[in-house]
C-alpha cells in the first residue's frame, strides 16, 4: 500500500500522464469559509488506490465540510481537488475554484459516501434504493445490478429486509443499506462520515473488515469517525483535523501513540478517560 | 381572410356572406331567446330569424353567447347579427340597426303588498337594474329618467332578472326597473307576489344589430322581415307568444 | 331538464380532462424553470405565472380566442372556440400546479438532493425518480384544491361561447324562473368531484406505505 | 372610466381583505379536525370540505343569500348582501385553505411531532410552535394560489349584487363596446396580485434562514 | 446507588406507597409487535434514581423501539410501565396494555430523550431550541431558564453557536444541542439513544462525567449505545438485548467480562477485533 506525505505528491497534470501512479484522491490548498467564518484552511490531502485514510480531529473542526467538498456537495473556495487523472477544479485569475458540470460528473462516478444521517430514498424499497442507481445512472442490467445487491446485502445481513422501505428499520439496518447503496455503484473511492455511529460490535467488525477487502481490491476509503478505536484498527493514515486545519498526519501509531501536536495529544488523552 | 383596418373597411364581410345567419342571443332573455323546455333554444325573435332564413333558403344558426363579448363577437365576424329584443335607442351609432320591428317600455316592478304606487313613490327608495340593460340606460340618461333616478336612495345593478326578482321578493331591493316583456314573464303567475307600476320608464324600440358595415345584409333581412308581415308569419309567431307579454300592438315594422 | 344538463356535463367534462392532460405535466417543466439557476429563465417563468394567475381566466380566454384575429386579421373557423378555451385553460393552470410543485418541491429536505447528485443521477433524473414521486406524496391535498377548482371553471368556457353544463343550468334558470337547474348543476359538480377526491384519497392512502 | 374602476376596486379590497382576514386562521381549524383522531369529526369535516369545494361559490353565495328568507321567512334588509358575500367567501375559501395545510402538516417529518410530544407540548402548542410555522414556510407557494384566485374571485360577489370592480369593468365594456375596460381591469387586479407575491416572496426569503 | 434484579422489585402500588423507594422506571412483561413480528418480548426492566443503565445488543435488537415505547413515541402492547408512583399503563381484560391521556402527560415531565437523529427544532435557533418547552410546557421564568440554558450550553461548549440555527451546526453540535434541550426540562429521567454517535473523544469524555454528575443528583439514566467502552465507563448496570429478549443483565464487568450467555460472548469478542 503506497503511503505519501504532502510534499512529495506531485500535482497531477492531466494531459499526457496515465493515472496508475497518481493518488485516487488529490486535494491541494483547500480552502472553505462559511460567511466569515473560515471552516477549512489550506488543507491538503490524498488517498491512494488500496488506502484507508482516516479523518479524525474535535466536533466543528470542519471533516463534514471536507466530505463534502470532497462529494462535490459544496465548493471549495479555493485549492485543487483531482480524482486520479481527473482534475475537478480550475482556477481564475484570483485563484478561486472552478468548477464544471461535465468533469464534476464524471467524478461522482468515481466516489460515493455514506452520510451520517443515511439519507436513504424512503419511497424506495431497500432493493430500489441499491438497485435504482447503478441501472438508472450507469446503465447496467437490472439482472446483474439486482444479484450482486443481492450479494451485498446478505453481506451485511439485511437479506430479510430486502422488500422494506427505509422507515421501518433501525438506525443500523438504516446505514447498512446505505453502505450497500453506495457500494453498488462500483466506486473507486468510498466515503464514510461516522462510518460506524449506528453499528453495533458486530457489524462494526464487519465493516472494519469490509473496509479491508475494499482496500485490497485497490478501492481508496476516507472515513470520519470518532471512534478512535476504530479508526486506529481500520486505517493505513489519520490526519488530525484541528480548527480547519490538518495538524498531524501519519500512521494510526504515529499520530495515536506519539503524536507531536500537543493539542492532538490533548484531544487523545481523552479517549481513555 | 382579409385583416380589418377598421370599422368602416368590414364591408367586405357582407360580400363573405356564404348563407349561414348566425344570430347572436343571450340565451338567459325569456321571452326573446331562452331555453325551452324541450332543450332547444326558442324564443320570439329566433322564431323571426329563423323564418327569415328558411324564406331565403339561408342556414339558421342560433348562437347563445356571453353578453359580455357580443361586440368582440360580432366585429370579428363570429356573429352575423344580434337578434335579441335589442334595444336601439343609444345605440344607433355602433350597430347598423334594421328599422325597429317592436316598441318596447322600460317597466318597474315592485312588491305586491309595496306601498309605492307611482314613480314618484321611488324617492328615497332602493332600486335594482340589470346591467347593460335598456332600463339602466333609461335611468342614466340625462335625457330621460335620470332625474327621477337621483331621488332613489340607491340604484344598484345585478347580474340576471332571476335573482334580482328573488332579491325584491325577500325585501333586498324596494323595486326593478325592467323591460316590459321580462317583467310580463316574471311577474305571470306570481301576481300576489310582484306588482308592475302603471307609469313606464318610457318607450323604446327593439332592432336587428348588424356590425357598422354590413348594411346590405341588414337590408336584405329587414326586406325579408317585411314580407313576413306581409304574409302573416309575423302575426303567428306573436300569437305564440301572447302569453309571455308579446303583443301585436307593439309591432311596428310595416309592411314594405 | 336534467338530460339538458348532462349534454351541456359532456363538454364540461371534456376541458377538464384535456386541461388536466395538458396542465399537470407541463406545471412541472414551469416549476422546474421557476426554478432554475439560469437567471433570465427563472425570471420570465416568474413572470409568466404572475400574469397567469394575476388576471382572469376570462380575459385569456378573450385574448387567445380574439388575438388572432384582431391583431393579426386571421379568421378563425367555428371550430377555433373550443381550441382557444383549452390552449386558455391550460396555459392558466399550468401557473397554479406550477406553484403547488414548486411548494412541494422546496420542501424536499436537503438531504435527498445531496444523495442523488452524489450517486451521478442527472438534475432530471433525480428529479423524476427521486423528487417528484416523494413531492406527489406531499401536494396531493393542495392539487386536489386546483383540480376541483377546474371542474367548475370549466363553466367559463361560455365567455367565448362553448357552452357547457352550467350555461345551461343558468338558461333553465332564466327559462323557468327557479334555481332548481342550479341545485342539480351543482350536485353534478359535486359528484364529480367526489369522484376526483376519493381518487385522490386512494392515491394518499397508495402513498402511504413510507414516512419520512 | 379609470377612476369608476378604482371606485370599484375599494370594494373588491374589502371583500377580499375580511375574507382572508377570516379564512386564513379558520383554514387552520378546519385543517386540525379533518386530521382528528376522532372519527365522526373528521368525517363531518370532510363533508364540508368536500361541499365547499365541490360546489360553485356562486351558487354557496345565493344560498347563503336566500335561505333565510326562503326557508325561514326571514326579511333580510339591503345590507345583507355585503354580509351574504363575507359569509360565503369566509366558509368557502376556509376550506381550500384547510386542504393546503393539511398537505403541510402531513409533510413534516415524523421525528418533529416526537421531539415535541416528549417535551410535553399539548398538540395545540406543538401545533402552533412547532409545526405550524415550518408548515407555513413549506405552503406559501401554495397559499399564493389561493390567495391571487381570491382576489379576482370577488368578481363572482356580483351574482347577489355587490358590484365590485370587474363589474365597474363589465359595465364599461358594454357601454363603450370595447374591450379596453377589461384590459384595465385586469392591469388592476394584475397589480393587486404583483403587491401579494412581492409579499410573499419577501416572507419566502425571510423563512429562508433555515432548512431541514 | 441502588442497584436491583428482575426478581425483588415490587409491583409499584401508587395508592399508598411514597415514591421514595420505587424505582425511577419499571417495566414488567412488556411486549411489542409490528404487525406479526415481534419486537420485544417479555422485557422487564428498572432504572433506579442515581442509577446509569445501559441498553446493548445487535441491531435490530429492538433498542430503539424500548425507547420509544418507554418514551410514550409508541406503546408496548402489553406489560406494565410506572414512572415513580407514576403507573403509566393499565390493563383491559385480555391483559392489553392501555394508556391514558392525563397520566401520559405528567409522565412526559418526568423523562427526557436525546433522539439518534436529534429532531431538532430547525426554525428555532439553538437558544430557542432549549428554553421553548421549559417556558412554554412548565411555564417557568424565561429570564430563570434562558440563564440555566447558557449555563448548559457553555457546559457543552455551544456559547458561540446559541444563536445559530440547526442547520449551520456540525453533527456533533446537534446532538450536544439535543442533549441540552433534554436537560433544560430538568427531568427525572433522561434517555439517551447513540449518546455519544456524534460525539468525539473529548465530547464523548465529557458526557461520561456529565452523566455521572446527573446520576449522582439522583438523576435516572438510560442508554442505547454500541459503543461498549462508553456503556461499560459510564454505566452502573448493563442490559443485553437480543431478538427482543433481555437475555444477560448486571454490572459492567459481570456482563462484558464474564457473560454466562454465549451469544453475548460471541457478541462482545467481535469488540475486540
Ligand atoms: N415501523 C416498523 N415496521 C416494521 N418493522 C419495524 C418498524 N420499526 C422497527 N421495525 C423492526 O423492528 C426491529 C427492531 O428495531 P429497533 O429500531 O428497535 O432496533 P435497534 O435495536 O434500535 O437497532 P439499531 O441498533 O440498528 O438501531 C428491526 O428489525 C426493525 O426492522
Ligand atoms: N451552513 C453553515 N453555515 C454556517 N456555519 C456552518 C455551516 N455548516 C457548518 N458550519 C460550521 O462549520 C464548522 C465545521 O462544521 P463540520 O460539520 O464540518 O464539523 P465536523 O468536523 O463534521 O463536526 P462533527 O464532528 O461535530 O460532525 C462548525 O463550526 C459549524 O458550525
Ligand atoms: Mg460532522
Ligand atoms: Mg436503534
Amino acid at each position: 500500500m503506497t503511503r505519501a506525505t504532502m510534499r512529495d505528491i506531485p500535482t497531477p497534470d492531466v494531459s499526457f500522464a496515465s493515472a496508475a501512479g497518481l493518488p485516487a484522491v488529490y486535494v491541494k490548498g483547500a480552502c472553505k469559509a462559511y460567511g466569515s467564518k473560515e471552516v477549512l484552511h489550506d488543507v491538503s490531502l490524498t488517498i491512494d488506490r488500496g488506502e484507508v485514510v482516516s479523518l479524525i480531529g474535535p466536533s466543528g473542526a470542519g471533516k463534514s465540510t471536507m466530505l463534502r467538498c470532497l462529494t462535490l456537495l459544496d465548493t471549495f473556495d479555493s485549492g485543487t481537488l483531482a480524482y486520479g487523472a481527473l482534475q475537478v477544479t480550475s482556477h481564475d485569475e484570483r485563484g478561486r475554484a472552478i468548477y464544471d458540470k461535465r468533469t464534476s460528473h464524471e467524478a461522482r462516478m468515481r466516489f460515493g459516501i455514506v452520510f451520517q444521517s443515511f439519507n436513504l430514498f424512503p419511497h424506495y424499497t431497500v432493493m430500489q434504493n441499491v438497485c435504482d442507481a447503478p441501472v438508472v445512472v450507469q446503465g447496467r442490467a437490472v439482472d446483474e445490478v439486482e444479484a450482486e445487491a443481492r450479494a451485498l446485502l446478505a453481506r451485511l445481513d439485511l437479506t430479510e429486509h430486502a422488500d422494506k422501505v427505509p422507515c421501518e428499520l433501525s438506525g443500523g439496518q438504516q446505514q447498512r443499506v446505505a453502505i450497500c447503496r453506495a457500494l453498488a455503484m462500483r466506486p473507486q473511492v468510498i466515503y464514510f462520515d461516522e462510518a460506524t455511529s449506528a453499528l453495533d460490535p458486530k457489524l462494526t467488525a464487519d465493516m472494519h473488515r469490509l473496509i479491508r477487502e475494499l482496500a485490497a481490491d485497490g478501492m481508496a476509503v476516507g472515513i470520519v469517525t470518532h471512534e478512535m478505536g476504530f479508526a486506529r484498527e481500520a486505517s493505513d493514515r489519520i490526519c488530525f483535523l484541528l480548527d480547519g486545519r490538518i495538524v498531524e498526519q501519519g500512521t494510526p501509531d504515529e499520530v495515536m501513540v506519539s503524536p507531536r501536536d500537543p493539542r492532538v495529544r490533548a484531544f487523545l488523552a481523552m479517549t481513555e478517560d | 381572410g382579409s385583416a380589418p383596418t377598421g370599422s368602416g373597411d368590414a364591408s367586405s364581410d357582407a360580400a363573405e356572406f356564404d348563407g349561414t345567419l348566425v344570430v347572436g342571443f343571450d340565451q338567459e332573455f325569456p321571452p326573446y331567446g331562452y331555453v325551452g323546455d324541450d332543450g332547444e333554444f326558442t324564443g320570439f325573435d329566433l322564431d323571426l330569424a329563423a323564418a327569415v332564413c328558411e324564406r331565403k333558403g339561408w342556414t339558421f344558426t342560433p348562437e347563445p353567447i356571453d353578453w359580455d363579448a357580443k361586440d368582440a363577437l360580432l366585429n370579428s365576424g363570429q356573429i352575423t347579427c344580434i337578434w335579441n329584443g335589442f334595444t336601439i335607442e343609444g345605440r344607433e351609432k355602433d350597430y347598423a340597426f334594421t328599422d325597429a320591428y317592436m316598441n318596447n317600455s322600460n317597466v318597474v316592478v315592485v312588491a305586491a303588498d309595496s306601498d309605492i304606487k307611482t314613480l314618484a313613490d321611488l324617492a328615497g327608495k332602493s332600486v335594482v337594474v340589470q346591467t347593460d340593460s335598456g332600463a339602466q340606460n333609461v335611468l342614466e340618461d340625462e335625457e330621460q329618467q335620470a332625474e327621477l333616478a337621483a331621488t332613489f336612495a340607491s340604484l344598484e345593478t345585478i347580474a340576471d332578472y332571476n335573482t334580482a326578482f328573488m332579491a325584491l321578493e325577500q325585501g333586498t331591493y324596494d323595486a326593478i326597473a325592467v323591460d316590459e316583456p321580462v317583467a310580463t314573464f316574471n311577474v305571470t303567475g306570481k301576481e300576489d307576489t310582484f306588482r308592475v307600476l302603471d307609469e313606464r320608464l318610457n318607450s323604446e324600440h327593439f332592432g336587428v344589430g348588424f356590425a357598422l358595415g354590413n348594411e346590405a345584409l341588414r337590408d336584405e333581412v329587414q326586406a325579408t322581415l317585411q314580407e313576413l308581415v306581409a304574409d302573416g308569419t309575423v302575426e303567428a309567431t306573436v300569437a305564440k307568444y301572447a302569453d309571455q307579454g308579446v303583443s301585436m300592438d307593439n309591432w311596428c315594422l310595416p309592411e314594405a | 331538464m336534467f338530460e339538458m344538463l348532462v349534454g351541456g356535463y359532456g363538454m364540461s367534462l371534456k376541458i377538464f380532462a384535456l386541461t388536466l392532460l395538458g396542465s399537470v405535466p407541463l406545471g412541472i417543466v414551469v416549476a422546474m424553470g421557476r426554478l432554475s439557476s439560469f437567471r433570465p429563465l427563472r425570471w420570465l417563468v416568474s413572470l409568466y405565472i404572475s400574469v397567469m394567475r394575476g388576471t382572469p381566466l376570462m380575459l385569456q380566454m378573450f385574448a387567445v380566442f380574439f388575438i388572432p384575429y384582431y391583431a393579426f386579421g386571421i379568421k378563425t373557423g367555428p371550430g377555433y372556440k373550443f381550441v382557444a378555451v383549452i390552449i386558455a385553460f391550460v396555459v392558466n393552470y399550468t401557473a397554479y400546479f406550477a406553484e403547488i410543485y414548486r411548494s412541494g418541491i422546496q420542501s424536499m429536505p436537503h438531504g435527498q438532493y445531496e444523495a442523488a447528485q452524489v450517486l451521478g443521477y442527472s438534475p432530471a433524473q433525480a428529479f423524476f425518480r427521486i423528487i417528484l414521486p416523494q413531492v406527489f406524496k406531499r401536494i396531493l391535498p393542495a392539487m386536489g384544491n386546483e383540480v376541483v377548482t377546474l371542474v367548475k371553471d370549466t363553466s367559463l368556457a361560455f365567455s367565448i361561447g362553448v357552452a357547457e353544463m352550467f350555461t345551461t343550468g343558468r338558461a333553465l334558470v332564466a327559462s323557468q324562473r327557479s334555481m332548481v337547474p342550479f341545485a342539480i348543476a351543482a350536485a353534478i359538480y359535486w359528484a364529480t368531484c367526489l369522484v376526483i377526491e376519493f381518487g385522490l384519497r386512494r392515491a394518499e392512502r397508495r402513498l402511504g406505505y413510507y414516512h419520512d
